[in-house]
């Protein structure tokens, strides 16, 4: 049973970056255990956020820096993704199921959604021209934790 | 990412294996596209059995295939057995326009 | 193919990140498509540093942060292991096969022999009180790289 | 990390799974010497060979085990058919002292 435990991960908003957030992610919170369901549903979020960082934040410049953190007490999760990329102008619009700013790129506008339906809450914040920091938590059911 | 593609009547079947998320499917994307527009198919398959990971990526790829069949007048079903991939599916509200099979025969034969 | 690509991760100094530390490095350099022969090399080495920053730099304090980096340009990974521990007195010393300051531990001494062994370059560098740094480079023989 | 522990005669023979490192060594030691001392035991056999990962760790938890079974008069033999845990047997210099069988049937009748 992990107590407590941090880790955080900087690397380069490239497309193959993707896939390896989701394992970094998943190796760190197997630690506690959790149900596959439980493991898919935070590797998903992070995939979204993650893109989004790559997509959104940067516009496919590969030269950015997307942060994740993950941290671990008791049976809890809290992962933050962030970019120093472009940031959101309308954070309530852009949150808005189906709503995208990139259409031709066949995105769904379906990224917040999966991370606010996956997870147990959803913190978005971003400034313009400065980036996006995206804070989500979940508390695994699976696992019994004695204080 | 693996994915191979089979033409069959007018139907392009799409095997998807893996993990699609948004640097996947940009590949898939072209050449299931290619594919379909050179032969001059109709209806598309997608057969997601064998991923063991999507996010909503494959959503957009999934819903730009289906603007594509019915531009043409085609349609477009997906073969999934798989419950992960169903709840993506079903949150996205895709499954009110597009059927979904246990198999590619049945995804076929409709 | 990628032809240049970087991650950075830090965790606490906690003996559950040694795994968690060979898996990110992993999954960063597959996406070389090294052989199982030298993902293994690079995963021993990267265990071999890790551990040393938490049972020698940080001296089983769980408070520490112990950094990963790794880089990866054509068919080369360079690795950077980081504490801010205690440093190492003479690495002269340390170096030297069989030799450990903590023989009690059962510690075999053979930390820098292996790294030494399994990757191509080893270069540690150390100051008292402040920390330690390892970089070691090594070059997929298995991957061609067409410039 | 996984580990099984049985008892034959006047041997301990352990079968160590998955990734022996700094973190899983600890606990498989206290567990491996308990038994050993609480049963009197004289010699020992450690089969690697389910074992997909081991780094110095293993060999300063081979070296313990060897010298506590020296002290005892005893014996300490491995089982090893992997590759890459071979090569960091003979890098340790541990080859030189404590025999490698291909099976445990073999480390014992010798
Ligand atoms: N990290 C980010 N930086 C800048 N804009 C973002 C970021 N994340 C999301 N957005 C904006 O929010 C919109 C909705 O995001 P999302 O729900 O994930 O859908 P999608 O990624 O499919 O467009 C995006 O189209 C984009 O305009
Ligand atoms: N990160 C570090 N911080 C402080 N001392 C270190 C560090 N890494 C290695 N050392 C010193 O170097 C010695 C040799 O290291 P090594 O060859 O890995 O053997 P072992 O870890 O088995 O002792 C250690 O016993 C320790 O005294």
């Amino acid at each position: 049973m992990v107590e407590k435990n941090y880790m955080k991960v900087e690397f380069l908003s490239k497309s193959t970056n993707e896939s390896f957030a989701r394992v970094v992610v998943a190796a760190f919170a197997s630690q506690l255990d959790p149900t596959i369901e439980e493991l898919s549903d935070i590797k998903t979020a992070v995939s979204e956020a993650v893109t989004n960082a790559i997509i959104h934040g940067y516009e496919y410049n590969n030269d950015g820096i997307v942060i994740v953190e993950a941290t671990i007490e008791g049976n809890r999760i809290e992962i933050i993704v962030e970019d120093k990329g472009k940031g959101i102008p309308d954070i309530k619009k852009a949150m808005e199921p189906f709503y995208t700013s990139k259409p031709d790129l066949e995105r769904s506008g379906m990224g917040f959604t999966v991370m606010e339906t996956f997870m147990d809450e959803l913190i978005v914040e971003s400034q313009l021209g400065k980036g996006t920091r995206v804070k989500m938590t979940k508390v695994f059911n699976s696992v019994v934790y004695k204080e | 990412m693996r994915f191979s593609m089979d033409i069959e009547k007018n139907y392009l079947i799409v095997k998807l294996e893996g993990e699609l998320d948004h640097h996947t499917s940009e590949e898939v994307r072209k050449q299931i596209d290619t594919l379909y527009y050179d032969n001059n198919l109709l209806n598309m398959v997608l057969d997601l059995r064998k991923l063991n990971f999507m996010d909503s990526s494959g959503i957009g790829l999934i819903m730009g295939r289906y603007k594509n069949c019915k531009e043409r007048g085609g349609n477009i079903a997906l073969v999934s057995t798989n419950s992960t991939i169903d709840r993506i599916l079903k949150m996205s509200g895709l499954l009110k326009i597009i059927n979904v099979y246990p198999s590619i025969e049945e995804a076929i034969n409709v």
